[in-house]
């Protein structure tokens, strides 16, 4: 199953965040097989904008067009939305059923994210790195054209940074595309990487 | 789409202030007015009632406060429900504004009624559907205010405590209604009843006059407050810092 | 489903709820739901002997009379009915022949024994002069407050 | 369907992973129901008079103890925004959520009154009465409950705030559910006060979802 192809364009928008205005006339165009590298100091408004484009917060003013529709986006953010007392498999069951999705994807994704050995544990007992391979099993679990991912490297050993450069390098060569937000630079051997720096 | 301009420039801050402000002496005055002849003449000079004798007096001030509880709750609620479709910050503003007047009376309402109680029923307080659904008016305004000082984000505040205003609403057609639904201790209404009049004009003038009056009144109060918390809330903004640096000339 | 259906089936949903929510809240209502029982319902041998109730209506003119103590027996009346009613203890200010009252406590016999008498007043406000010419001789001037919950008022 | 029923074995999985979290509130049920009755006379008549009030207000309270964490967890982990932007409608999932917390915390109470009534010497005419009543009652407590604390999941302290808010929505369900136990108890009609809860706990299950999800979204803005 292919992906639905998308045009995302983002025009002259501006996001609060309670009394402060983070940024205004942000214009931005993302289609499938990019990737978008947000950087910018803390508190420039970075995870504000990726949830503005998932939907959790309302933009103050501008538009956001192109979304991929129905079951287009994935959402991954500083939180795992893991529950500590569920294992790994069950929170994964857990998010598949409540999409609809079937739990067959469940194994390959755990397996990919090379933590298939580990999907009886609780999530309470996996440290940050596993957690967040956890995490990237989701977005495997059930395909979706658009990633927006806030931090997606905390916690990532160096096999781990590896895995998500993989991991989103097919994303992209399979008609994905992702916007990504990290302090650091993404991982070496990402082709079709545009940085976009927020500032005030 | 031309004719809703007028509504748009008069929700946005700076032009409700200014007309908020244009606007408050006059309540004031007029409601000082109104008080003052309703509570001269309700006090002093209407007849005594044939049951009652003096006792009836307290519906000066009991009767609009109750009144003023229900209507300043509605009021709020409308406030809850515009900013939850609208998101019109002055909606926001609004229900804020109104809360603490409307808990106000009615408590004040709740007390001038216990002690009208005491000497008429033979008991300050009787749990019955009306008695009781104008405590519960009481939490729920208190539940509003608290919500609200919880909350760090104006605009967060403002929509939970809306969402919690208009869930709320539903308790107001019991206060209304509980006379007529359930026979009640508390008699039913006697200026909005059908039919003919239940009080004769020498008193019911005075007791108009203090409803209008106690409208006013609160009127004034929360458009003073709601003056306040806009000032609060926009400052900063280029139409405060203007106002302020006139004021302070 | 479209997004369409989905609003429509949400919109279906809350009106269906809605209206068992009424029918279920007009049933409860044309139950008795009230907070006092008149005579006419005492009458029509509705409650069992012994239950707490409370009871409202006119006291009658001319039944009140006072015994040992503290001890009042008087009758209440509805448009429809009185009872004899027997209260120890003191009555409010209020309380006189023609006067609204709510009592709390049971039936013994054909006798409601009250231990708590409240007096309601009604939302006619008037000098006393006006009073008299609206009372009718029998003082039921204004038994329509007193509904029975059977009854035709 | 599917969505609600994955929320649904889900929390009710979670359940068994962590009995404390909903057998304390039962025990916490159980002591202040028995605190009343070691508290009064040895058999005082009017102990009974009051069990219907002492069992409901026990109920409301041992409620009160679980709203504080209905949705905090979800909230910390993130599950609650992706419940947000799942395909399946908020309310929906809100609505199974708030099932699955009767289930826990509402239906055991329903089992626990009776004997607990018949501990404080309720007459037997008044059992059913109650029972109907918490069976209608409870639901609603757990839905309007989780309305409150989905107005305050955003906030830290919110513990202290939730009884003023849940308690005043809460006071037509008491009165009503004390009331029919009394009225079953004097030999008139309970049927009244108990058709009032059914109305009230449609109602609820109607629109408290909408209400509910609505607050939670508004958490993250």
């Amino acid at each position: 199953m292919s992906l639905q192809p998308f045009q995302l364009e983002i025009r002259d928008l501006a996001v609060r965040r309670g009394p402060r205005m983070l940024f205004e006339r942000l214009d931005l165009s993302l289609s499938d097989g990019e990737i978008l590298h947000l950087q910018g100091a803390n508190g420039a408004g970075k995870t504000s904008l990726l949830e503005t484009l998932a939907g959790l917060r309302r933009p103050a003013s501008g538009q956001v067009l192109g979304l991929p529709e129905e079951r287009g986006l994935h959402w991954l953010g500083h939180r795992n939305a893991l529950n500590l007392s569920l294992s790994v498999l069950e929170n994964l069951e857990f998010w598949c059923g409540l999409n609809g999705a079937s739990t067959s994807a469940c194994q390959p994704a755990l397996e990919r994210v090379g933590i298939w050995k580990l999907r009886h544990r609780l999530v309470r007992t996996l440290s940050a790195g596993q957690k967040r391979r956890a995490a990237l099993a989701r977005l495997l679990a059930q395909r979706r054209p658009l990633w927006l991912l806030d931090e997606p490297l905390d916690g990532l050993d160096r096999q781990g940074l590896e895995l998500f450069a993989q991991l989103l390098g097919e994303h992209a060569a399979g008609g994905g595309g992702a916007i990504v937000t990290s302090h650091q630079p993404l991982p070496a051997g990402l082709s079709g990487v545009r940085n976009l720096v927020l500032s005030r | 789409m031309s004719s809703w301009t007028w509504f748009h420039r008069l929700a946005s801050p700076p032009s409700f202030y200014r007309l908020a402000d244009r606007l408050a002496p006059w309540l004031g005055w007029l409601a000082l007015a109104l008080l003052g002849y309703g509570w001269i003449n309700g006090l002093f000079f209407a007849p005594e009632d044939y049951q009652q004798k003096d006792a009836y007096r307290i519906i000066y001030v009991h009767v609009p406060a109750a009144a003023l509880s229900l209507s300043l709750y509605v009021g709020m609620a409308v406030a809850g429900f515009v900013a939850l479709v609208w998101r019109m910050k002055l909606a926001e503003s609004a229900l804020i504004a109104i809360a603490p007047v409307g808990a106000s009376f009615t408590a004040l309402a709740l007390v001038t009624g216990m002690l009208w109680g005491k000497p008429m029923w033979g008991a300050y307080w009787v749990w019955d559907a009306r008695l009781t659904s104008e405590l519960v008016l009481l939490f729920l305004y208190l539940g509003v205010i608290g919500l609200w000082q919880a909350f760090e984000d104006p605009r967060a505040a403002a929509r939970a405590c809306a969402l919690l205003a208009v869930v709320g609403v539903i308790n107001v057609p019991i206060v209304k209604y509980s006379v007529d639904w359930w026979n009640s201790l508390h008699q039913g209404s006697t200026i909005l009843k059908m039919g003919k009049p239940s009080i004769t004009a020498a008193m019911a003038y005075p007791l108009f006059a203090s409803v209008i009056g106690s409208y006013l009144f609160a009127g004034y109060v929360v458009l003073r407050r709601l003056q306040n918390e806009l000032l609060s809330r926009e400052a900063g903004t280029a139409w405060v810092r203007e106002l302020m640096g006139r004021s302070r000339v | 489903m479209t997004k369409r259906q989905k609003r429509m089936a949400a919109v279906l949903l809350l009106l269906a709820g809605l209206s068992v929510a009424a029918v279920l809240g007009f049933t409860a209502f044309s139950k008795n739901m009230m907070y006092f029982q008149t005579p006419s319902d005492i009458a029509g041998g509705k409650l069992p002997e012994g239950a707490r109730i409370r009871l409202g209506g006119l006291v009658e003119k001319g039944s009140v009379q006072r015994g040992e103590g503290l001890v009042v027996n008087f009758s209440v009346a509805d448009c429809d009915a009185n009872l004899p009613v027997r209260y120890e203890g003191i009555l409010p200010d209020l309380f006189r022949e023609g006067q609204g009252v709510v009592a709390m406590g049971h039936m013994d016999g054909k006798t409601f024994v009250a231990d708590e008498v409240l007096a309601k007043h009604d939302e006619n406000y008037m000098p006393p002069e006006l009073a008299e010419k609206l009372t009718t001789p029998d003082g039921k001037h204004s038994c329509a407050q007193f509904k029975s919950m059977g009854g035709s008022t | 369907m599917n969505a609600a029923l994955a929320i649904l074995t889900r929390e009710l999985r979670l359940a068994l992973r962590s009995r404390m979290d909903w057998l304390l509130p039962l025990l916490f049920f159980v002591m202040v129901v028995l605190l009343f009755g070691l508290g009064a006379r040895p058999n005082d008549p009017v102990l009974a008079g009051f069990a219907p009030s002492i069992l409901w207000v026990g109920a409301l309270l041992s409620m009160l103890l679980t709203l504080d964490r209905l949705f905090r967890a979800d909230y910390e982990d993130g599950t609650l925004e992706q419940l947000c932007l799942a395909e399946a409608p908020l309310a929906l999932t809100v609505g199974a959520k708030l099932t699955a917390h009767w289930l826990l915390t509402g239906l055991p109470l329903v089992l626990l009154a009776a004997p607990l009534a018949v501990a404080l010497q309720l007459p037997v005419a008044g059992l059913p009465a109650l029972v109907w009543g918490l069976a209608l009652g409870t639901p609603v407590l757990s839905f309007v409950g989780g309305f409150a604390a989905a107005l305050t999941v955003a906030l830290p302290r919110a513990g202290l705030l939730l009884p003023l808010l849940v308690l005043p929505l809460l006071a037509p369900v008491l009165i009503f559910g004390a009331g029919a136990v009394r009225a079953a108890l004097g030999g008139l009609d309970a049927a009244a006060p108990l058709y009032f809860l059914a109305a009230v706990l449609v109602l609820c299950l109607t629109l408290v979802p909408w209400a509910a999800a609505a607050a939670l979204r508004n958490a993250f803005e």
